[in-house]
């Protein structure tokens, strides 16, 4: 069994992020169950989203505490909270972020890996300058670095998912996967 | 000016400085439910308690054991603003307490919809209450569903762009008028100013009082959080939502008479929830404001 | 003073005498005339009251709570549709710990519309977080009103006073209606530790998060289980005052007893006069009446059930798909306990059906034939 | 106007809380200033004292200093309605540093 | 076909394969992706349903119950205050026997407001009349629906599917959606026997006396113990067209079991993990599931209780002043019954408190500990 | 006229003669509620549901298993009279019945007061109902306590002579007027044909129509039974319950204009409930009536 | 219109009753006459056949007989509106024997 | 114990007649309950009400089947209504008519007594011509023939408890008691 646990903001999309994951994951007929953080979440707040992967069914409805893995969607929460609370010792860290892993304290205590997601959204043009969608790019780069499923399940998955700019998407989400 | 005639010169505040409203809260980012509050809390003093049913302000306001409000506010059931207020009022008099003023502040699916009984009954007694609804044209709390204060036109998640609202905005005003309370005022975010003489005004004045208080909401509205101001501006200055008071459900005055008012469609361009209306059903909107408009000239003039 | 009133206005009597200070309600039958002669106890100034009349019993109770936490002493009445109308508002004042005392005036529910009596409305309350006492004369209905204010306030939880439509509701009989100076005496004015005011500005009932709620809910709980002494206790400092004491449970013959019923309200008393000539006729009959059933008199239920042969409970209710809700509590309750007798189950009286002495000895053969219950439920005088 | 930075409550068993559910703390425990992703920065040199950033904001998080207005970024949450409404424009939003 | 789908989802998928035709919600969390999903489904024209966006709950029920006796197949979905302020007319829908199917997500009752799950909501409609289904995945939810339409307008008796909040309704899990076709044959349209219509002019629900209201609440109850075969055999049924049997209870290891959870909703499940390393540890532990609360599955428990040592029932709610409800129940139903175990009775997760593994071996640990039963009810991971 | 040529001249019938209410039932002698049921099924014939809530007409209809009418109906619960309506017409619809037409029958009780959020939804949402409040100012089948629709100066059980009713009568028609329905009417018991005449148009029209009908209640207003029509005529001649028509909540007819009205003082003197009343409370009723007079026919003119 | 004097309906058992709270039977079967302490009687000879009777009854109980009224005294309460209506004053309320 | 079961018509004022017998026995410290039947009576319509008296607590809250005897307010119901039904045998029905008790079918099998309330009441100016208010001269008739209370206690109890008219009442009871 993986649990991972994301971090974001409210309205980045975060929650969106680990639905597709749970999508393309479930097409390649594993077990999983995806939930967000049961709070009111209002926009611009942190929030935080829950992944638990098992190829058996998963009967264990509690919450996650101690994540194999830990994804930060908003690389400005590193300073404003502790996300690597509970985190299992020598699990991942995926960071939204264009500076290197050995820049963030906690490199070391966990393996830690950054990606530019904001840059590829950008690039893409999803979202707009202020606000980049980059959920897509971020599942792109966790599906590759964590090994969670084939690329093809991913663009899948999108198309299924996001009803605008599907393409645009499933590129982000290639690039992100292709470039970690 | 010189830099020295500056730092002489005084910050200007068009109202009082003292704040029982402070930071720290749950807004999103450039609510307008929240300067509402701000303001009247600046009218009202600290002498005031609050009944707040369900709605953004029931999270808005912190979590337990947090507030953050300098006043007492009672967390009321969503349809009980009005009824809650008329007994803590009641409750507050049979125990000594005369001056309090009692506010029932809800959103508008609080006052349109589940609340309206309550509040029209309170009307009919003539409770005395001031009674407020900052109207954000929906149900925003529980992720912006249709209230029968949602606009023709608007999409929201239960009124979908296929199947948008086709109904119009339910005429709260007016349906408070009939009950012929002493005191209705509509006020908006925009015009802190107004809003804080109307509160003046009404606290000094016994039994039902209503307030309408227009306050963008950038989250449900899919508006940018900066337009907060000014999509209340322009609401106020095309006629969408008119200023006004009415007293005893007969005179009505007009606070700020238009003489030319400006088209509602770029008011409507700067809002998401608009987005997929074509111009036939925009210029069905500015139809409706103006037939609204002409009904209100002509209800001063009576 | 004996006075010979009906029992809507022994509800009345009780919140004049405790000088009830907010009084929000709405009619319904047969629950009117309570509000009725509270309107003209204002009226004429017997009673120093805000009386709210408000346009439906959900803002009946709303704004009970409001006066309550404002720090006001706060009655009403209802029945049947006005109190489940209220349902939402009862977990409110229950949750909140706000302590008004409510009448209620056993009716059945709808549909069909029937005025008459039976305990589904206020049972179906079971779960809202209030005290129930349940009363068989006029007598204890004003009597138990002037406790319920104490016990109440005492534990900041609300208590429901209940009786019977028609049966007391509108049955006139003679009632020694207390003396307001003792009264005052019994009950205090109502000083609660915290409230609504703005010379300490707090939030009331904010968004709660799963790191408290459970612990507020504990206290809630725990406190309940206060009740049962305190009722007790100043059940019988009120016996004192007033010379009739008020307990949780009203046993009658049920020390000798072989068989007894289980009963409430007014069947039970009209099962007293069954047990007397079940006596007559040879058979050590006694009958157990349950006073208060929230918080459940756990203790006393099994201190006499332990010491009797057989038993049977009788409802005047039905909860569909689980059967008579007295029943079902009174088995819960002595459960793996050891000398525990057979427990037999009956309905009878729904809709204002009566129950009469002969109801009680049709049950009183069924169950004497039977070493055990065969059925999950019997039916008494029903056409099947 | 309560404390800023008003300390977190916590509650060591339920006897240590009042028996009403009822607030004992300050909301401005909560710094809000995470939520910003801009910030507002105020030029003092072109600000003409006109109190409207002051007026507008929602938080409020605008305080007044030796008569000049000063961002609090402990709670500003970086709406941007001080900035649009600055008729001297003295506001600009800036990107916060990642 | 396989979907990853929330609680909420399944809900409306259920309620669109049974081809519901009039659907009268309000809005409330965690329960508003049900109607917006259903509203889209209007409004794409993949469901042809009225969507009657009502300004209450209160109203929402009552279009309910006018559709449903105009011969509709109804549809709503509601949670905690919103099902509280439906209460009265539960009851209607309940004694007029109108089939309507609900979806509740179980969330606690304000005050505090608290959106997260506990089953208070639910289990304070227990006496109201309606079926009452728990949910333990989006799979059971989706499947769940489908058969309640069958049953409720077979027995023309109303049913509630219930999920817990956020654990279910808003998880996302691997749902495999039942095929249209399949549906339909499983479940022909509704056509009651006699309906609201002005080719036989009848008048619903007036004015019943004392001579008529007993036997209408006699026949309800009757039927409504014919639902425990009728669910089992429609369940079979069910299994046989898609794989998955539904019944009243789940049992999980329990023929060799020493020690037993009595569970519901999705810690009914998480209790699964917890027995497995119960028995990892070398405890013969077992879990019974309870997917029916009403009409109460007797038989069922009785036969799973009656082959175990002990048991321990564990509830996410709490009626005041009686303690956890299906424990105050299974001890009922096991009552006087040979053979039957000590049973503990727990309450946990009240306010969206988690329920984890660890909490089940600390109840199962307390449990193993005694004889019997030392307190009324044992709070689990409580601040005392 | 001759013996014979009175034999030979038929009976006249201002309404149709076939009779959907049938006697038995159990009204109070001189019931106005009675009457005005019988005038509408008249006007609706038998494709026709109705929707009633608790009010004396739950009684009125007989107990089960009979009843008075030969249309069905649903018994709903007391607050629900418009929202069950609702849902009866959705549910015919969706099982292929479009033409019948649903009424809600509600006393002022289940309108005025406990129904009111009811009835403002479905106005909102422009459900296609019938919605008909008969009028008798008072809970009656309770035992005649005071409701919103009780006019200034009443006596009942709840507004004793010491405290009798000091608020006016809530303006239902207003406050249906603000919600800008397609159809809004009033009629009395007095003039049936008036009232035939409104719900034949009323049946063809598609929305949410609203009747208001004068229906005096001798047992309540402690009035003579036999006074029933003299009271509601009186009532129209002298404008306190005027009889008019208003088409989208805009265009407002009065059906009979009054050129000189009569005053409500002998009108009020038949009634017991009003006995107590000092004549300056009656005068100041009848400043009440004009002024409202006065406010109609401003709204007509506009 | 339903017969008159429709008959009593007795359930011997729940089973006959339908499953849903509905009617069954018609109220005609309960006689109101016997409500009436005062009973209308109409002098035919100044009867104009107006209809005014008939229309304001509110039971309804005055019948058209040959284009004449006839009050069906089974059902009649006695309230007096017919008499207080009557244009020519044809219709007289008269004390029930005793 | 002794049960008795008034007949009248709503409006009639038949409850207040039973209340205002209550109250007179309870002055004299017996026990006694009283209640109206148990309907939704309208004005005209016959209603029922009871009273049962004892010199003990009474515990029986059941109705009166079975009653030892018989009040007629309304003599058109002699008519209308079986108003006998249950009545004990020998038991005593009385009855407001200006007819001789021999007049009425069931004398013979029933103590019959009549007295004429309504000339009291009438006489009394009690109520209207058309609907005079009977009921305290039937209690003082029923008070008197079935001995149930002194008269005083009745006067007294009228006193109490009818507000308009007290002492016309007092003489119409005191009339009606004298006479019979
Ligand atoms: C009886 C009941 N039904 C539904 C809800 C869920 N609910 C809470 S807030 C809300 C919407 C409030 O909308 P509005 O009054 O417009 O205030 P806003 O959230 O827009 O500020 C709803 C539907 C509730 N709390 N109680
Ligand atoms: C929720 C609820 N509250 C109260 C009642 C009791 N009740 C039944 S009818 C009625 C009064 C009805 O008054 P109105 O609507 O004016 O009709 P009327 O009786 O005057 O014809 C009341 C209060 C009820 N049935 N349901
Ligand atoms: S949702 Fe809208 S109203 Fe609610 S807090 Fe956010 S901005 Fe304010
Ligand atoms: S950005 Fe918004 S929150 Fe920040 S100071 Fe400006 S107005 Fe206030
Ligand atoms: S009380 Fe009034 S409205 Fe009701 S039935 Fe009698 S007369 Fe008609
Ligand atoms: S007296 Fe009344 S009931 Fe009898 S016929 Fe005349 S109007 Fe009809």
């Amino acid at each position: 069994m993986v649990e991972i646990r994301f971090h974001g903001r409210g309205g980045q999309g975060t929650v969106v992020a680990s639905k597709i994951l749970a999508d393309a994951i479930a097409k390649e007929d594993k077990w999983v169950q995806a939930y967000p953080e049961f709070g009111v979440e209002r926009r611009g707040s942190p929030v935080v989203a829950f992944i638990r992967i098992d190829d058996k069914p998963i009967f264990d409805k509690s919450r996650i505490y101690a994540p194999d893995h830990v994804v930060v969607v908003d690389p400005t929460l590193v300073e404003a909270i502790d996300i690597t609370e509970g985190l299992k010792p020598g699990g991942t860290i995926i960071i939204n972020s264009d500076r290197r892993p050995e820049d963030f304290p906690f490199h070391g205590a966990f393996k830690v890996r950054t990606v530019d997601a904001t840059a590829i959204a950008v690039k893409h043009k999803l979202g707009s300058l202020a606000a980049p969608i980059v959920n897509t790019a971020i599942a792109g780069a966790v599906t590759k670095i964590l090994g969670l499923a084939q690329l093809e399940s991913l663009a899948a998955a999108i198309r299924d998912g996001v009803p605008i700019k599907a393409e645009d998407n499933v590129q982000a989400a290639t690039e992100a996967y292709e470039m970690t | 000016m010189s830099q020295d005639a500056k730092n002489e010169k005084k910050f200007t505040m068009t109202l009082p400085a003292d704040e029982l409203m402070a930071c720290g809260h749950l807004a999103c980012q450039g609510c307008g439910a929240t300067l509402a509050m701000r303001t009247m809390l600046k009218a009202l003093g600290k002498k005031t308690a609050l009944c707040i049913p369900a709605c953004c302000w029931a999270v808005i306001d912190g979590p337990y054991p947090y507030s953050s409000l300098d006043v007492p506010i009672y967390h009321c059931a969503f349809e009980t603003a009005a009824s809650t207020a008329t007994g803590v009022k009641a409750g507050l008099e049979m125990t000594g307490d005369t001056e309090t003023t009692v506010v029932a502040w809800a959103g508008d699916g609080g006052t349109f919809d589940i609340g309206i009984q309550a509040l029209s009954g309170a009307a009919e007694r003539n409770d005395d209450i001031i009674y407020v609804c900052y109207d954000n044209e929906a149900y925003m709390n529980t992720g912006i569903q249709r209230s029968s204060a949602t606009p023709y036109g608007a999409w929201t998640t239960t009124t979908p762009v296929k199947h948008f609202k086709t109904r119009p905005k339910k005429d709260i005003v007016a349906i408070m008028a009939a009950h012929r309370i002493p005191y209705i005022a509509t006020a908006s975010v925009s015009h802190p100013e107004d809003f804080f003489k109307k509160m003046k005004k009404a606290k000094d004045i016994k039994g039902t009082r209503f307030f309408h208080v227009y306050a963008p909401c950038p989250t449900g509205w899919k508006s940018r959080p900066e337009d907060t101001i000014k999509l209340a501006r322009m609401a106020v200055q095309n006629g969408y939502f008119p200023l006004l008071e009415i007293e005893n459900g007969e005179k009505t005055t007009l606070n700020l008479k238009l003489k030319d008012r400006k088209p509602v469609d770029d008011y409507m361009r700067l809002q998401g929830r608009f987005r997929h209306l074509k111009p036939d059903q925009i210029a069905a909107v500015q139809a409706e404001v103006d037939a609204r408009w002409e009904r209100l000239l002509k209800g001063c003039a009576a | 003073m004996k006075k010979v009133i009906m029992g809507n206005h022994a509800l009345s009597y009780g919140a004049m005498l405790a000088r009830a200070q907010v009084i929000s309600a709405y009619p319904i039958t047969p629950q009117t005339q309570v509000v009725e002669l509270l309107s003209e106890m204002c009226a004429d100034g017997k009673l120093e009251a805000q009386f709210i009349k408000v346009e439906s019993e959900h803002s009946a109770m709303a704004s009970c709570i409001g006066a309550s936490v404002a720090g006001a002493r706060t009655f009403t009445a209802t029945s049947a549709q006005g109190l489940a109308l209220m349902h939402e508002m009862l977990h409110w004042a229950g949750g909140g710990r706000h302590p008004v005392v409510m009448g209620n005036i056993n009716r059945s529910m709808a549909p069909g519309w029937s005025i008459w009596t039976d305990q589904n409305d206020s049972l179906s309350q079971r779960d809202t977080g209030w005290m129930q006492f349940y009363c068989a004369s006029n007598q204890e209905v004003v009597d138990t009103v002037i406790q319920a204010f104490k016990v109440a306030e005492a534990l900041m939880i609300p208590a429901m006073v209940i009786l019977d439509a028609f049966a007391l509701s509108h049955t006139y009989e003679v009632v020694d209606v207390p003396d307001q100076a003792l009264v005052d005496r019994y009950l205090p004015p109502f000083k609660p530790a915290i409230k609504l005011t703005t010379d300490d500005p707090r939030a009331f009932g904010g968004l709660t998060g799963a790191e408290h709620y459970m612990e507020l809910r504990y206290r809630l709980e725990k406190d309940m289980e206060r009740a049962p002494a305190l009722i007790e206790e100043t059940g019988r400092e009120y016996g004192k005052l007033f010379g009739r004491d008020l307990g949780l449970v009203d046993p009658y013959l049920c020390d000798d007893a072989d068989f007894i019923f289980v009963t409430s309200g007014t069947a039970g008393y009209t099962a007293r006069v069954a047990v007397d000539e079940l006596r007559a006729a040879g058979v050590k009959a006694g009958n157990l009446r349950l006073k208060v059933f929230r918080p459940f008199p756990f203790d006393r239920v099994r201190e006499v059930l332990g010491q009797v042969k057989k038993a049977a409970v009788v409802d005047r209710n039905c909860s569909y798909g689980a059967g008579g809700i007295f029943y079902q509590e009174v088995k819960s309750a002595i459960y793996g306990r050891p000398g525990m007798p057979p427990l037999f189950g009956y309905i009878a009286g729904l809709g204002g059906r009566d129950i009469t002495t002969e109801s009680f000895k049709e049950i009183a053969t069924d169950a004497l034939a039977k070493d055990r219950p065969e059925e999950e439920i019997v039916w008494i005088g029903v056409k099947k | 106007m309560r404390p800023k930075k008003a300390k977190k409550i916590v509650f060591k068993s339920a006897e240590e809380m009042p028996l009403m559910i009822c607030s004992v703390g300050h909301q401005t425990h909560n710094l809000t200033g995470a939520w910003r992703n801009i910030r507002p920065e105020i030029d003092l040199g072109r600000c003409i004292k006109c109190g409207i950033c002051w007026k507008f904001c929602p938080e409020p998080s605008i305080d007044v200093v030796d008569e000049w207005p000063v961002v609090d970024y402990d709670y500003c949450k970086g709406c941007g309605i001080c900035a649009e409404e600055c008729p001297s424009k003295c506001i600009v939003m800036v990107e916060e540093r990642k």
